[in-house]
């Protein structure tokens, strides 16, 4: 890591690289579609889902269970959309959360055929049928697919999560300035969406339950890495993920930044910070 | 959040000693296979040539540095899987200190023998 | 306040045959990690013979190495090595940030490499066991 | 009973709710926000485009207010207007000093970018995904104050008293239901309770709008006593994806974006729509525009036709529109590097709702509206892109500061039933609109309940008492009502509309309210009971739809975004007025309250709208 410059050449770097990485994933699907037509000229033009049903006051759904349905197959047909289906036609107490429909509010994370998943971002057509759908992991389940949140909100709220500078300008209406580079470099960390995808599918934050997760520590990095807080609050921020359950908690599973729906590469930001860190340590010697 | 703002905890730097010594250890024990058993078949060891080896000043360095160098990376490893694993408290600061001594334990036998291996003394 | 289900650890260790390319490269070095650290302790109590004498430690050495059991733990020591000091080079990459994009293909080439270095030396281990 | 106390309570955590959170707790007030979906769930995350303020030199906020102005079809009162374009440099600068990743020039100012309908390029943006960088970053503040945030909680009621006049009513607080545990509780809020619940899109069912979006705020407000104003118009956003509804953003066109019809021509231009601005003409002609093509033939598969892209190159796409990209892939499957993305208009935002000043203030004493719930009115009959984001914060704010006490002057927009100019003497409806019997009002009707603590306890009994009843009784499911009042809804009160479509447009929706009254929960849990949460909103969008229906059948004229088959013209003499739907004790008035084009400095002279 030398200059600010070359710091934007690896961002775009990996910024591309991301981009081939979908274009690839793209094709990757585009197949897998072909295939999934010519099954279903065979079969029904059904999909099977088999849901993960739970309710701690209902008789018959406190053992948790897995329920089937069959919901008609449509070109184009979501995860959520199968759910909603599911839902309004065979069983209205089928509880989920969800809101946006276009990956932006983070409500439908969830546990889609082994991997976390937005449900409303993934297309039946590109998973294997019948489709297992199962609350995220590693979170204790309150209804259904609904888990416990409160966890990772507070650890995305335990990193001090909001702008903080000495140097606001004094002059009417005067923004604070801000390099395209700079802004670049914390580009991929503020598109967070708080789904918790990448905390559920975390193996150290499964063992460590204070363990601050990939996502609040992209927060934090999108702050320390924030040239508007200035250098005086980066050495805060980094002492905020240094902490016993910080950054060097992290085993660099990269499963965080496989699942992450809004491509965030979430491993790549936690080992900047944790070189950051001993950078920044290095100095007290 | 007091917590947050405990000063300097080594933490990062036994993650940076964690890595230096991986990178020492790659080129070492790389060596260390290749000399005993490509180059000196394991079987052929005798103690005269391993004397022959550790009596050269250098070589006697290189492998009290590996050993040192491995058993921090070794044991430091193994106290960070299971911190990792939610080791916390009382135990931990056992489970720390018992590590500690069969580290030492181990580099101080482990010199005693290179020293015993050599025709220096 | 209503009451949730904790799934618990089994279910999610049930779960390892979803575990991504990054899981098993964290699994299978903390199992190498772990056999070599173990190792390093037995290899400086086999080599302390040599505080006894010469003729022991030759003797002890030797004695080892007749035992085909050995010669076959050895050949998996190298195995545990050799995925370890890939691997561990992988991880030094990913430390220094150089090629995140590839970590998945890294790992499977150290496995493949690992197997590879693992069957070739097999001859060299057990040359002269029989 | 459970009952929370808090100095001001905001309901909905969205941008709107959100500012006026932070502006009430800046001026010192114990504030909560009581919200249906974690804050960062609101749906102003998914706002792409921008907002507008004037912030550079060759532009003012007089500029702006004019643009406002014209793009409202002279619909726009102008104090609200004015206010909404002098505050919204500083607001922006405010955001910016909390730190939101806006884009930025090659000197480190804030970007800004032209946008439909603007005479200067004054729309600041972050990205493509601008909504939700101002969501997260006000999220942040309102973490950084410690402001009480009561998350998945779903506000059913408000505690008004039961004076007979609605202006001399109060709020004294609202209802909530937790969805987790299932208890409802009350919140008292001695100061006012701000109404910020968003928008109502789920009325119809092709929509930009999120499922949370189901018009809870305008409709609780109504059934209070409070009016709602210009419920007919209701805009339609000319490029969404066919089969999601899912937003391609105005900056596509910003940026050099082009429509084809089937034929491949630019029928903007070819066809005469908008000879001048073409794609960048506002929201309402471009929709129309391009139903007109899909009816007469030129559209692509009888339903979208093309928006492309291509031609702007992948560095500046990837640059300047990078989600864009992400968008038509995942939920169109369409690559729009490569070719080019279906677009069709969808619900997207309401320019009516919860009549209130430009404090934010409405004429009950102690309820507040801001955002998309509220008409101030700012955008009139048609809203400009990237005119609603600084509305939330602008007007948030205001409602904010307005409801912790602090003065800011005497509204220039009047308010409540006595504004009123002219009733509505022979609007021909084919069905009674409003409550089926009267006891369906959400103020108690038995004397004088004035006591503030006596009004919440009231309202929370009423309340319990309402759940108690859908859980425990059987009967039809909301979701076949909630379907067929979207059918109705879209197929007759869209953007080309007639009086017999409307017409049976509310025949529909009485039907439905009659089925709505044997509705049931089939779920009997207590706990997270989604059924029982959609079954209420669905009886809020059965009142939000109709007052939108009732609109548009009373407004002969074509202004806006409202447009009619049979008048197609915008007729000044006659309709330069507000349509207003007091609910009455549920049966409904319908009457007018006069525009205001008197600005600060000058008046606004309605001129032809063209683009
Ligand atoms: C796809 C899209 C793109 C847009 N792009 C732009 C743009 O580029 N520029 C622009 O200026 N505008 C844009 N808009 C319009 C603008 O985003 C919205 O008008 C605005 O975000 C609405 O904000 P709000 O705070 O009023 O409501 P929302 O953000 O919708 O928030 C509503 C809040 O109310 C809560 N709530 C609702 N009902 C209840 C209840 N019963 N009880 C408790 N809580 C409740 C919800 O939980 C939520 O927190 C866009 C809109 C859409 C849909
Ligand atoms: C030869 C080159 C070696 C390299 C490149 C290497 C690399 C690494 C790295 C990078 C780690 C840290 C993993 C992490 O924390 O994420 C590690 C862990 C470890 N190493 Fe090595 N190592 C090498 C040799 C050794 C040797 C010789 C031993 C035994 C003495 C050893 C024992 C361990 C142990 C026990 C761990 C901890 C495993 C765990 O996480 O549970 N390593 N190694
Ligand atoms: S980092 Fe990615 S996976 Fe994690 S919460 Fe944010 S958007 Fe979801
Ligand atoms: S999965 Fe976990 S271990 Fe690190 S790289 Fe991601 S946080
Ligand atoms: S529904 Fe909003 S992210 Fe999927």
């Amino acid at each position: 890591m030398s200059t600010q410059i070359t710091e934007t050449e690896t961002e775009t770097e990996t910024e591309s690289t991301h981009q081939k990485r979908r274009l690839a994933e793209k094709h990757a699907r585009a197949d897998m579609r072909e295939r999934a037509k010519a099954d279903l000229s065979e079969a029904e033009e059904s999909v099977k889902i088999k849901v993960f049903r739970y309710d701690p006051e209902v008789e018959g759904k406190k053992d948790p269970r897995f329920d089937t349905f069959r919901v008609p197959f449509t070109k184009g047909m979501t995860i959520l959309d199968a759910l909603i289906y599911a839902r309004d036609h065979f069983d209205s107490s089928l509880t989920f959360r969800h809101s946006c429909r276009q990956a932006i509010c983070g409500s439908d994370a969830l546990f889609v055929n082994g991997r976390q998943r937005l449900g409303c971002k993934t297309q039946m057509s590109d998973l294997e049928w019948p489709v297992r759908i199962e609350p995220l992991p590693h979170a204790e389940v309150v209804k259904d697919l609904v888990v416990d949140m409160e966890h990772f909100y507070d650890q995305m709220e335990s990193v001090e999560p909001f702008f903080q500078t000495n140097e606001i300008p004094s002059g009417e209406l005067e923004e604070q300035r801000q390099t395209r580079e700079n802004r670049e470099k914390v580009k991929m960390s503020t598109r967070c969406i708080w789904c918790a995808a990448c905390m559920s599918s975390c193996n150290i934050a499964a063992g460590d339950n204070e363990y601050l997760g990939p996502a609040a520590i992209n927060k934090a990095y999108r702050f320390a890495m924030d040239e508007r807080e200035g250098e005086e609050m980066k050495e805060h921020r980094l002492n905020i993920i240094e902490q016993e359950h910080g950054v060097w908690r992290c085993q660099t599973q990269f499963s965080c930044t496989v699942v992450c729906p809004k491509d965030i590469p979430l491993t790549e930001h936690i080992q900047e910070l944790k070189r950051e860190a001993v950078k920044s340590n290095l100095k007290f010697w | 959040m007091a917590d947050y703002y405990s000063s300097f905890e080594p933490k990062g730097t036994r993650w940076l000693f964690q890595r230096l010594t991986a990178a020492f250890l790659v080129v070492v024990l790389a060596y260390h296979f290749m000399l005993l058993h490509f180059v000196n078949h394991a079987a052929d060891i005798t103690f005269a040539g391993t004397q022959v080896r550790m009596s050269q000043l250098g070589y006697f360095l290189t492998m009290v540095l590996f050993l040192i160098a491995g058993t921090f990376h070794g044991v430091n490893g193994v106290y960070n899987a299971l911190v990792n694993q939610g080791l916390e408290g009382t135990p931990k600061t056992a489970v720390k200190w018992l590590l500690i001594v069969a580290s030492v334990a181990l580099i101080a036998q482990g010199i005693r023998v290179a020293i015993a291996m050599t025709n220096l003394i | 306040m209503s009451q949730s289900y904790d799934r618990g650890l089994i279910e999610d260790f049930g779960r390892w045959t979803e575990f991504s390319a990054g899981m098993w490269a964290w699994i299978f070095h903390k199992f190498t990690g772990w056999v070599l650290i173990g190792y390093l302790f037995t290899h400086i109590a086999v080599l302390s013979t040599a505080t006894v004498d010469g003729a022991t430690y030759t003797q002890t050495l030797q004695g080892l190495e007749s035992l085909l059991v050995v010669r076959f733990l050895e050949v998996g020591l190298l195995a545990v090595a050799v995925f370890h000091i890939l691997n561990g080079v992988r991880l030094l990459f990913v430390d220094l940030g150089i090629g995140l994009e590839s970590q998945d293909k890294a790992f499977y080439a150290a496995l493949i490499v690992s197997a590879a270095i693992t069957v070739a030396s097999i001859p060299t281990f057990l040359m002269g066991a029989f | 009973m459970t009952l929370h106390e808090h100095d001001v309570i905001v309901v909905g955590a969205g941008g709107a709710g959100l500012r006026a959170a932070i502006a009430a707790h800046e001026e010192g007030s114990d504030v909560a926000m009581v919200t249906k979906l974690h804050p960062v769930r609101s749906h102003t995350g998914a706002a792409e485009g921008g907002i507008n303020a004037a912030l550079r030199d060759g532009d003012d906020w007089e500029l702006h207010a004019y643009d406002t102005m014209k793009g409202s079809d002279y619909l726009g009162d102008a104090p609200a207007i004015e206010t909404l374009a002098q505050d919204s440099p500083e607001e922006v600068i405010q955001l910016e000093h909390w730190g939101m990743p806006f884009s930025r020039e090659e000197d480190g100012r804030v970007s800004q970018r032209p946008f439909g309908g603007l005479s200067f390029p004054r729309t600041t943006y972050a990205g493509a995904e601008t909504g939700h960088h101002l969501l997260h970053t006000m999220y942040e503040q309102v973490v950084k104050r410690g402001i009480k945030v009561y998350d998945e909680f779903y506000v059913s009621r408000l505690a008004v008293t039961d004076h007979d006049d609605p202006e001399e009513r109060s709020c004294h607080g609202c209802v909530a239901y937790d969805i987790k545990s299932g208890e409802i509780v009350g919140f008292r809020a001695t100061d006012g309770v701000i109404l910020a619940t968003g928008g109502d899109g789920q009325v119809y069912d092709h929509t930009t709008n999120a499922v949370a979006n189901t018009g809870d705020g305008p409709a609780m407000a109504y059934r209070a006593g409070v009016p709602v104003e210009d419920m007919e118009f209701v805009q339609f956003h000319p490029t969404t994806l066919p089969s999601t509804g899912v937003l391609i953003s105005e900056g596509v066109r910003g940026e050099g974006g082009i429509l084809y019809n089937r034929e491949g021509e630019r029928f903007m231009f070819e066809y005469g729509y908008a000879n001048n601005a073409g794609e960048l003409a506002s929201r309402d002609v471009v929709a129309r525009a391009e139903l007109t093509e899909v009816n007469e033939g030129r559209g692509i598969n009888d339903e979208y036709v093309y928006l492309d892209m291509r031609h702007l190159g992948e560095e500046r796409i990837v640059d300047r529109l990078e989600n864009i990209i992400h968008l038509a892939e995942d939920f169109e499957g369409v690559d729009p590097l490569v070719e080019p993305m279906p677009v069709k208009p969808g619900q997207h935002y309401h320019m009516g709702g919860i009549e209130t000043d430009e404090n934010g203030e409405t004429c009950i004493e102690g309820l507040y509206a801001a955002g998309e719930c509220a008409c101030a009115s700012v955008h009139g009959s048609n809203r400009l892109g990237g005119n609603a984001l600084p509305e939330l914060i602008v007007l948030g704010a205001r409602a904010g500061r307005h409801a912790a006490g602090t003065d800011l002057g005497e509204a220039g927009v009047p308010t409540g039933p006595s504004a009123k100019s002219e009733d509505e003497t022979d609007l021909d409806t084919p069905v009674q609109p409003g409550a089926l019997d009267v006891d369906d009002s959400d103020v108690a009707a038995d004397g004088a309940l004035v006591e503030p603590i006596d009004v919440v306890e009231h309202a929370v009994e009423a309340e319990r008492e309402r759940v108690r009843q859908l859980l425990e009784r059987d009967g039809t499911n909301h979701a076949e009502i909630r379907e067929d009042l979207q059918k109705a809804m879209t197929e007759n009160v869209n953007v080309f509309r007639n009086e017999d479509g409307l017409k049976r447009a509310l025949e529909v929706i009485r039907e439905c309210r009659e089925r709505y009254q044997d509705v049931a929960v089939s779920d009997p849990s207590r706990t997270f009971n989604t059924d029982l949460i959609h079954t209420i909103e669905t009886r809020n969008l059965i009142d939000v739809a109709e007052t939108i229906t009732l609109g548009a059948l009373a407004r002969n004229e074509f202004r806006g975004a409202h447009w009619r088959q049979e008048y197609q013209e915008r007729r000044d003499d006659e309709w330069l007025k507000h349509t207003m739907i007091a609910w009455n004790d549920g049966s409904p008035d319908l009457y007018y309250k006069p525009v205001i084009l008197e600005g600060e400095n000058k008046e606004y002279e309605p001129k032809v709208r063209s683009y």
